[in-house]
């Protein structure tokens, strides 16, 4: 436990002062924070390394697609799947618009896509459209009055939608739940299902085996995860990845080409077709490196343990109401204050030096559904602690002070 | 409350407590609108919050008339400071109002950010294109 | 032209030895080096600043906004357009796909799609798939056997063919000719196309001025021009951008979003879907101050001066032939030596410490049209020197000594 | 050449420049593949390069024959070292030959990194493929 509580000190951003507080960065739900060794692999890259992937027949441009491609082979084993199965994309939602893009000549009128009403609007838009292209049906898992999926209801009713296509979030980005996609994928797949989990959130906070998971396609952002911005996954079975057809065209996916005729590589090339971003793939090899060298439980653990810290400190503050599963969840507290606007308790916790992130947090239906314009979210890392916890709660009760004062 | 009286509120604030205190109780003394006048043509959109705003020219008195509400305490309080410096200007008047000088003045100029999204910006924005009509 | 000399130093990749000697990088065209300021910025933001953009009430959040914005406005300046008229993307391989999928309803059967022989995968493949989808016809402007565009032919190929969309690089990857695209544009548009200019490897050397220039897309990619990996550039003129419908979907392109209906916001909104490439935005900003702080009309000459030195110190090796218009070029030369393959020659320049690409550059068609099966291209930038040339071309003359020795 | 005379010329090579220049000498006395036999087939696709590769066991003698082309002098070179490794062994023999360790100890190994795709790497790897079913 004090080696988690070390970790701490390898991130630089939070070593700062925001309106003359120490900062309490409780929005890694929105991105994480980057361990040194992160912004040291990027800066060696531009320093040193820096050359275009693939093609380059010098040194540079060799040493770059060399380590470019290994990291691909560290996510396969750290996700337990394929390197050929791992795609770099620009972030999680360009995964989603690919596979769903390429299921377009899958479905037909009448179809149903199932999804739940807890979804990231990345996780809902695309099949939206997917639907409005093909004539598909856009069908919806319910949550209950906090949120929450009751897993036998989801498992009657992906029986009873018998969907062609099944796409739910491993984990809640609005709150936290952790949803019993196992299940939920298995069931999905004997009916004929191709399923697509949505990691975003949950990558960092539960490292998934794939292999286990067993579902077809799974995204995520390697900015939510230590990593750089700009880069994304989509991890997919081999054939029915490969079976996608091309998504965007250019340079480096083709195999030929001629005015006539074009002919395309395989997976996971055909779906990388400009220049990669290069140095964010290395930066994300060494935010895997640096997760593959904390003992997962422990951390799980110690997570675990700050998210009931959180959850139990909040509770005892008259008025507040937190919404989702308190039991199951990666450490993401969604709550209200009375009738107070979330605009303006953000803000004044925001003069306390306390980011948290409110509103709809891209996930308005579930607003909808729970009658909310939206909530106060905190999500917790590794690098909190409860000191990061006490300065929240102290800073929210004196909000509500002065808001009711 | 006069835009000075606000001034002098405001300007000498010695944390960000004390200003949104301030702001807040001021939106508190804004007369909320009434729910038919809500409409969504009244309607500025911000990112996080919601303001309505009519703004109208007495054609007697050639004098502006603003009114206006936000389902959040600290932007309706804002917005107060901006309807209480233009209302019972004439439009040219307002032309001479520099609304960002007067946040930067009152060390609320980051609520004026477009990034902020809360709407003021918007508002401002709107009054300056309609006074430039009228003027 | 002493300050431009000075330049070199600000790129710490070119401080470096390769096979024991100094690196002598001549690669630009496929990615270029970045000045530190451009690193700096970068660690800058994931040392300090790192938030997510848009939405977030906190201080990191909008400060990392603000900058994020603030470089779109920067680079509308750099541009002469508008800032809502410049949409962030992955790369130049993005913003055509995007806009090719976007003309989908606009074209049909017969209709001409033109783009020239000369054309970078990117800006071929793209077409020929907008082509395939809607029956319209990609027709192609010839090139000559140095593979150099005729601009009469080419206008009156424009007029003949009367395109409905037209596509042309501002400046070819392989060869480095500008083509003479103000005029091409303005002759398209005439006729009613839309056109599109690919300014991946222009937009570094020429500063283009798309008032001026007029054509109504342009794209580039910023790891090109100084700037970080895994960012492009769509350029478009407001309406044709906006009326363009939404390509990839997801959270931050939304305006409200439900299960029945969702509703969308207006470019360049609408085509930034998910968290964007933050860093490299920044990053970005940070080349455009750089090439901002240099007098282009000194850079300019400088680079046209040692492109010159360039060639004709190549020319004097018996058996080089160099391909393209050496009066037009934004300093890139691509050359053969008898029939000695490219991929020999380009492994022995990198023996000597000269970075060099070899092979089809991407522009296959334009390698069957000069019936080659490759050259080997040397892409200069304002920080390559006279030595950088001399030290090439040694190692050329040696490389040739060993093959034929 | 035999292997152990490879070995021999290119063991204590002083410099990139001299490698290449016997890896290009190797190359050149390879004989070059009838036109007719460099066939879609045999052709082993490399990013820049172009080699063709035959193999084939002598059924009676239980030795590997292999016989093979590039277009380019380097990668002809490096096939050439390919060949006379396998080349008369038997499959069994074969299956013992660690090509990787070999140019390791040469230090010819980045040849026979992935990212290079000159189709050396893809050599290697079916000639074992092919040998471990013939074993
Ligand atoms: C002329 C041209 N167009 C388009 C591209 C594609 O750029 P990117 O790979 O950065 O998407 C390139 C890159 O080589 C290019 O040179
Ligand atoms: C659950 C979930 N899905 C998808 C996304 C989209 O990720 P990105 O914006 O990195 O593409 C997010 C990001 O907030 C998310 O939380």
């Amino acid at each position: 436990m004090s080696d988690i509580t070390q970790l701490r000190k390898d991130f630089p951003t939070l070593k700062q002062t925001i309106e003359g507080h120490p900062l309490v960065y409780l929005d890694s739900g929105a991105t994480s924070q980057k361990p040194q060794a992160v912004i040291d692999a990027v800066n060696l890259f531009y320093t040193k390394n820096n050359a275009n992937v693939h093609r380059g027949l010098h040194t540079l441009s060799e040493v770059a697609t060399t380590q470019y491609e290994k990291v691909r082979e560290k996510l396969a084993r750290f996700l337990d799947v394929n390197a050929m199965e791992c795609v770099w994309t620009s972030g999680a939602t360009h995964s989603i618009n690919l596979v769903a893009a390429g299921l377009t000549s899958q479905l037909s009128t009448g179809d149903v896509i199932l999804i739940t009403a807890l979804e990231h609007h990345a996780n809902i838009v695309p099949w939206q459209q997917l639907a409005a292209r093909t004539g598909a049906k856009l069908e919806i898992i319910s949550v209950d009055e906090h949120g929450v999926i009751n897993s036998d209801l989801a498992l009657a009713e992906i029986q009873k939608s018998k969907p062609k296509v099944f796409a739910c979030s491993h984990a809640s980005n609005t709150l936290g739940n952790i949803q019993d996609v196992q299940a939920f994928v298995a069931k999905a797949k004997e009916l004929g299902a191709i399923t697509l989990v949505d990691g975003a959130q949950a990558f960092l906070h539960l490292r998934p085996n794939l292999r286990q998971l067993d579902c077809d396609f799974y995204v995520l952002s390697a900015h939510k995860a230590l990593g750089p911005t700009g880069l994304g996954v989509l991890y997919g079975k081999y054939e029915l990845l490969n079976a996608l057809p091309v998504y965007q065209t250019g340079g480096e996916m083709i195999d030929t080409v001629s005015f006539t005729k074009t002919t395309f590589r395989q997976a996971p090339a055909k779906f990388e077709p400009g220049t990669p971003n290069i140095s964010a793939v290395l930066g994300f090899g060494a935010a895997l490196d640096y997760l593959n060298a904390i003992n997962f439980d422990a951390l799980h653990q110690y997570e675990q343990g700050l998210y009931q810290y959180l959850i139990q400190r909040l509770q005892s503050i008259d008025g507040i109401k937190v919404y989702g599963d308190l039991k199951n969840n990666i450490g993401t507290a969604s709550f209200t204050y009375k009738n107070e606007h979330h605009y303006d308790l953000a803000m004044l916790l925001n003069s306390y030096g306390v980011a948290v992130r409110s509103g709809h947090h891209c996930t308005q239906p579930l607003m909808q559904t729970l009658n909310l314009n939206g909530t106060i979210r905190v999500s917790l890392a590794f690098y909190n602690n409860r000191c990061d916890v006490d300065a929240f709660i102290s800073a929210l009760t004196n909000s509500i002070e002065l808001i009711e004062g | 409350m006069t835009y000075q009286e606000i001034y002098t509120k405001l300007e000498k604030s010695p944390s960000w407590q004390h200003s949104y205190r301030e702001i807040m109780l001021l939106g508190k003394q804004l007369p909320a609108l009434p729910e038919p006048l809500k409409t969504e043509q009244a309607r500025v959109k911000g990112c996080e919050s919601t303001v309505w705003l009519h703004i109208d020219l007495d054609e007697q008195q050639q004098h502006l008339l603003l009114v206006g509400d936000s389902d959040t305490r600290i932007v309706k309080g804002l917005l107060s400071i901006v309807l209480a410096l233009y209302n019972g200007k004439t439009p040219m008047q307002a032309l001479e109002i520099n609304a960002y000088k007067e946040f930067e003045k009152l060390g609320l100029i980051k609520h004026l950010s477009p990034s902020r999204g809360n709407g003021i910006k918007a508002i401002v924005d709107t009054i300056q294109q309609q006074v430039s009509q009228w003027a």
